[in-house]
């Protein structure tokens, strides 16, 4: 981490520390703890499209193995939450390495469709075979870690918000080291990476497994938490609503992922008052923020600051 | 001048607040009831008669003085059918808005979800959902009751008057979501009992343009009926593709299929098609001294009065959920637990929408298969079939 | 069994045909800006919505609803092309595709506010009782859709290999800087690409609404199965976008019939992607041609 | 050192190598030269590896590399720069050199994440290995600067010293001096010599600019039509009739640099 991140990161702990004793109410907790879920994918999709230069409509895919797997093992197999919800991260990772190696020689809109089939692949099979069908399945048991089971949906956030802020830290470091100075290489010249002797093809794979890692961790998290899921959750739209929380937020910056993920997972709240126009008024946004702000909020917000205090140095 | 008309508004404000205060003293504080429906998303097809129905019913509530003199207030929320929208939309009705009890969801998946939130909230859930693991098992469903009838009844329906038909070899089609999965399960289920074989299980996606493929494998497996099990464009097609293909052997549908609006879009491939309806969209053809006809000709004519269309079957889950609720906050109060109690004990021989509920202890749905009316399409117009 | 088999043939041939018209719908635009507009699905959705306005609500002529379908359907790729594209100039291209799916939200939100969530259908082109080849069915209204896929097909490679404009755009998406320089009004070029692409999809849209009806939100799915037909036969390929359309089609009949029809939409991406993995450009562009694109 | 024996490679039906044979002894500066189209740039890319030759073998310190992937081939000590620079325009000038560092050091994906002690020792060590290398380069000045915003002459500099942090046995240049004025390009020289010199690297060179070329190489290989047409010293090859030859109606500016010189 940079000096910088140190800094957004303690007004960070600080919000997220603050928020349960503010707000008060379960209800902005529970928007919070989906938030944070989404952060979590929208984080690892980050590293994959901004660090890594690589896209992916299947985050869905792998968001979706996480929580079935989870789920199955602790319900079906009576295994520990934390087990199984590591378990599930492995079968994520296996899946992931599988698909990447030939995926990950497909260039843009090839890489795209070909994740794309992934998650719907995947969903197919969540549909078809997977515990309970379409209807899906409940009574997922929820997460516990050394006796102490957590049920509230305050101690979900604490919970999930904690990992998305080791999930940050263990990113921040990744993409400020010898490894992320790679990753950017490639994503501005893989002739000159590959000449540099970096291993373009292995680095892209682990960045893969990475996000899938993330997303599946997310996945789990959802199914303790909400202790009922079916496969409509994992669908494409998902995928794309991720996606649409990088760009938001703006790829080339981590932080952006988890102001994006907020942002999309907070709009829907606000805009229930607009009822039956809230999918126009939500598209609209989406048009005009993608238009007027084309690097995403972040980077914008980081551009301003930086001019900010360009002037006040002049000033002095 | 400006600051004089300034403070002239500064008074306007004043008074009209004050009068509003009154106003509000007058009129006693209003029940608030959340309900949850599935009014955009997959399963629109439920959620918008539903949201329909309740606005409806609430206007007509508070037009005839309410409950015990409160005006009832239903917040409508859209779940977007999606489990999650589900869950916050719950958390919001439960903690900003404070509702004594929520009506919905509208699809199994989301009730789903909602039973251990209402659990902890210890408020009365009524789900406009079919699932059968909504209120089963009782013992860890305290909180939760729902209206429709159980898809079991429905199939029940089907293959009793197939029985009779001499039918025992059926081709089934469902669609391959949360509605027709709970249907195959349930077709699945009720045929040992009825000594009928599935000798072809067929699906289709919710979007599918074409099920010819589907149909003509059913014909090659011998079946001797065709029951698709599906809601929204899937069953027009199906029956259309049905009547394309000659098939030579009867079509039934499930009681998704009950709206006028499907015979419309089928045209003449929809003449002969037989399903498993409930009395409302049949209420005319009913007899006049069965205890439904009366509330079912009242529902059905306001709601086409105001919105042009039909309630279906569907509207009359909410209508059946958002009565109830009245008639426990009239007689038991704006409790939670004493409403609750009220659902599980005092709802008996009580003519909905859906049938004559008999709610218990041991059965929070309180229906069973005589819910349905086998009816058949016939120039273009529903016919109750003996 | 041969009677068998052809009536999966024919349900694939229906519904590959619908796939084929909305992945040139694709590679249209594709082969002017690089872009893949995610909102082309709702252009088949306006064609069909829009033809049932006509026809059925205000009861005009079948020939005289078709066109006002047509130009409204392009008066809306226009609209959306000007609006949401052009101020956009030289913006990444992820950002613009992300633009194309908020459009399709918000072009979905207005189906839904005017026509609401049911279903609509209208009568197909032709009355009449359905075709029987070898016993097995093939309705009229499928034959037409074939047709009509057939007839854009070969007009738009009139278009494209005939005509100085249709040769102009082709040259936008290869070098649009190079373009600009012979005299080349790029601009123009990527407006004419969202209006013609509209087009395609409208007509295709008015041809499947007899077969499969046509809701407000089917938008999606036809984007998803078009783009994978497009990709499978290679962007930027017509021929390849067709071919693509109805492998998948007839993949989904066929796995529906032979093996079994929860696994249709599976089968066919599964092939997808071995076909991706083994020829990552697809089926009808090479290696090298892919590489002179950045996408 | 490097030692090319017998390359074939062709492009389609375009024949643009047929059967090159080149030596480069260590510590030369070899020079490439050639018409356009002669194919020094395809033979370039087939030593680092980015074109696998047709027929033919390359050694590289005796062993064979000829079909290795360039990734392995730069993590054998042959680093190179391009024609068309490719520097990591989005990254600084410092970075760029950085990422010329992967090789050398090995903190892993895990343990970069985790940052571990080590990792920031390594790392620490990187930025320090880097500055010099900035340093000696004289681009110390520009080091927080986006490459993408350096002025070509800079750009072709650093494209040097991202291929020195690798610390190569080889190196190979494509036209260094394209698009340089006459005061960068006599900064270049300067600099190959020294990377010569001081540092012991055997550099392959492919350019245009005679002046340069004649002043700073050892040996010369010309190129013509996919053939060596000549080979030798500086001297030898600009008396070499066929030279002469080849470029006679090729391009005036490059009649007129190799007439400057004689």
């Amino acid at each position: 981490m940079k000096k910088g991140d140190s800094l957004v990161f303690f007004i960070f702990i600080f919000l997220i520390g603050l928020l349960p004793v503010l707000s008060g109410s379960t209800y902005i907790m529970t928007v919070g703890v989906f938030a944070g879920i989404n952060a979590l994918v929208a984080i690892g999709l980050c590293i994959l499209m901004g660090y890594a230069g690589q896209i992916s409509l299947g985050q869905a895919g792998f968001y979706g193995i996480g929580a079935y797997v989870s789920a199955v093992l602790s319900l079906h197999f009576g295994l520990p939450v934390v087990v199984s919800l590591i378990l599930a991260m492995v079968v994520a990772a296996m899946v992931a390495v599988i698909l990447a190696v030939p995926a990950l020689r497909l260039k843009g809109h090839y890489l795209a469709v070909a994740t794309l089939g992934f998650g719907e692949i995947i969903y197919i099979i969540l549909n078809e075979w997977g515990p309970g069908g379409p209807s899906g399945f409940g009574d997922i048991p929820h997460f516990s870690l050394l006796g102490y089971t957590i049920t509230s949906t305050t101690g979900y956030f604490y919970l999930i918000w904690g990992l998305v802020a080791v999930v940050m830290i263990f990113s921040l470091n990744l993409i400020h080291s010898r490894t992320g100075r790679a990753l950017r290489a490639i994503h501005d010249s893989e002739l000159a990476s590959n000449a540099m002797g970096l291993d373009v093809v292995e680095l892209k794979i682990k960045v893969f497994i990475l996000s899938a890692v993330y997303a599946s961790l997310a996945g789990g998290l959802y199914a303790h938490y909400i202790t009922f899921i079916s496969p409509s959750s994992f669908s494409l739209f998902y995928s794309i609503l991720v996606l649409m929380m990088v760009i938001v937020g703006g790829i080339t910056n981590l932080w952006g992922a988890i102001i994006g993920a907020v942002v999309i997972t907070v709009l829907p709240e606000l805009l229930r008052r607009f009822e039956e126009f809230d999918v126009l008024v939500y598209g609209l946004i989406l048009t005009l923020s993608l238009m007027f702000f084309r690097k995403g909020l972040v980077p914008i917000l980081v551009e301003k600051i930086k001019k900010l205090r360009g002037l006040a140095v002049v000033k002095h | 001048m400006k600051k004089v008309r300034k403070n002239f508004l500064v008074v306007c404000v004043v008074v009209l607040s004050i009068f509003l205060m009154f106003v509000n003293a007058y009129a006693k504080e209003p029940y608030k009831i959340g309900a949850l429906f599935a009014v955009t998303g997959a399963a629109s097809f439920l959620g918008e008669p539903e949201k329909n129905t309740a606005i409806m019913l609430q206007e007509q509530i508070n037009k005839d003085g309410g409950i015990n003199g409160h005006p009832l207030e239903i917040i409508i929320e859209d779940t977007k059918s999606d489990e999650t929208q589900a869950v916050l939309s719950a958390k919001k009705l439960l903690e900003k808005d404070n509702v004594l009890v929520i009506i919905g969801p509208s699809t199994t998946g989301e009730s789903m979800a909602l039973v251990p939130i209402m659990n902890n909230a210890k408020t009365p859930l009524i789900s406009c959902a079919a699932g059968a693991p909504i209120t089963q098992p009782v013992k860890e469903r305290y909180w939760i009751f729902k209206t429709p009838q159980y898809d079991l009844s429905a199939v029940e329906a089907i293959y009793t008057y197939m029985k009779n038909k001499g039918i025992d070899k059926v081709g089934i089609i469902t669609i391959s979501t949360g509605f027709g999965d709970a249907g195959k399960k349930a077709l699945h289920e009720m045929a040992p009992k009825y000594g009928i074989t599935i000798v072809s299980d067929e699906r289709y996606g919710p979007k599918d343009s074409d099920m010819t493929t589907q149909l003509t494998k059913i014909k090659a497996s011998g079946a001797q009926a065709v029951i698709n099990w599906s809601v929204g464009p899937g069953q027009v097609i199906v029956t259309k593709n049905w009547q394309a293909l000659k098939m030579g052997i009867p079509l039934y549908q499930s009681h998704g299929w009950g709206s006028k609006k499907n015979i419309e879009l089928a045209g003449k491939a929809a003449e002969g098609v037989i399903a498993p309806l409930g009395r409302l969209v049949v209420w005319d053809k009913i007899p006049d001294k069965h205890p439904q006809k009366a509330l079912l000709k009242k529902y059905t004519q306001d709601y086409e009065a105001r919105y042009k269309s039909e309630p279906g079957t569907f509207g009359g889950h909410a209508y059946d959920s958002i009565m109830m609720v009245a008639e426990a906050l009239k007689k038991a109060g704006p409790d939670k637990k004493m409403i609750r109690d009220y659902l599980e004990t005092k709802i008996q021989k009580w003519p909905g929408t859906g049938g004559i509920f008999n709610m218990s202890p041991g059965d929070h749905c309180g229906l069973d298969k005589d819910a349905f009316e086998m009816v058949v399409v016939n120039n273009g117009d529903w016919e109750i079939l003996k | 069994m041969l009677t068998v088999f052809l009536q999966f043939l024919f349900s694939g041939l229906t519904v590959g045909s619908v796939y084929a018209l909305v992945g040139i719908g694709f590679n249209i635009i594709y082969n002017a800006t690089s872009i893949i507009n995610l909102a082309q699905g709702e252009f088949v959705v306006i064609g069909g919505l829009l033809m049932w306005f006509f026809t059925e609500s205000l009861k005009l002529p079948f020939l005289l609803s078709a066109v006002l379908t047509i130009l409204s359907a392009g008066l809306i790729g226009l609209l959306m092309e000007r609006l949401t594209i052009k101020p956009l100039k030289n913006a990444d291209l992820l950002l613009m595709i992300m633009i194309t799916i908020a459009v399709s939200i918000v072009l979905r939100g207005i189906l839904m506010f005017n026509f609401g969530k049911d279903p609509y259908v209208y009568p197909p082109f032709t009355e009449g009782e359905p075709l029987s080849i070898y016993g097995a069915i093939i309705q009229q209204q499928t034959l037409w859709v074939i047709g009509i896929t057939g007839l854009c097909i070969i007009l738009l490679f009139l278009f494209f290999n005939k005509t100085i404009v249709g040769k102009a755009m082709l040259a936008c998406a290869v070098n649009p800087t190079a373009a600009k320089l012979v005299g080349i009004n790029v601009s123009r070029m990527v407006m004419l690409s969202f209006i013609l692409s509209a087009v395609v999809g409208a007509i295709g849209g008015m041809a499947i609404t007899p077969i499969s009806l046509m809701e407000y939100d089917k938008g999606p799915m036809l984007a998803v199965k078009g783009f994978c037909a497009a990709i499978m036969g290679g962007l930027g390929s017509n021929r390849g976008a067709v071919i693509g359309g109805f492998i998948i089609g007839i993949l989904e009949s066929m796995t529906a019939g032979y093996i079994h029809s929860g696994l249709k939409d599976a089968v066919a991406l599964v092939i997808l992607l071995l076909i991706l993995f083994f020829k990552p450009a697809g089926i009808f562009v090479s290696k090298t041609m892919l590489q002179l694109r950045k996408f | 050192m490097l030692n090319i024996k017998g390359i074939w490679k062709s492009f389609g039906g375009l024949m643009a190598l047929r059967h090159i044979s080149v030596d480069v002894k260590e510590g030369d500066i070899k020079a490439l030269i050639g018409p356009n189209g002669a194919g020094k740039t395809t033979l370039l890319n087939i030593i680092s590896g980015i074109y696998q030759p047709d027929k033919g073998e390359v050694f590289f310190l005796g062993r064979n590399i000829s079909n290795l992937p360039s990734t392995k081939i730069a993590r054998k000590g042959i680093s190179r720069t391009f024609q068309h620079v490719e520097l990591f325009g989005n990254m600084t000038v410092l970075e760029n050199i950085m990422v010329g560092r992967y090789v050398k050091t090995k903190a892993g994906f895990f343990s970069s994440g985790l940052k571990m002690p080590y990792v920031m020792k390594e790392e620490k060590e990187i930025q320090r290995k880097s500055e010099e290398i900035l340093e000696y380069i004289n681009l110390a000045q520009r080091n927080d600067e986006l490459a993408s915003n350096l002025p070509i002459g800079e750009q072709r500099i650093l494209e040097i010293g991202r291929a020195l942090a690798t610390e190569p046995r080889l190196l190979l240049l494509d036209e260094p001096a394209a698009g340089l004025n006459i005061r960068e390009t006599r900064n270049l020289g300067e600099i190959i010599r020294k990377i010569r010199k001081e540092l012991r690297i055997t550099i392959v060179l492919v350019e245009h600019d005679m002046e340069l070329v004649m002043r700073i190489s050892d040996s010369i290989t010309v190129l013509n039509f996919g053939e060596v047409i000549a080979e030798g010293t500086p001297l030898e090859v600009q008396k070499n009739r066929e030279v002469i030859v080849a470029y006679l109606g090729e391009e005036e500016e490059i009649q007129r640099g190799y007439n400057a010189h004689t």
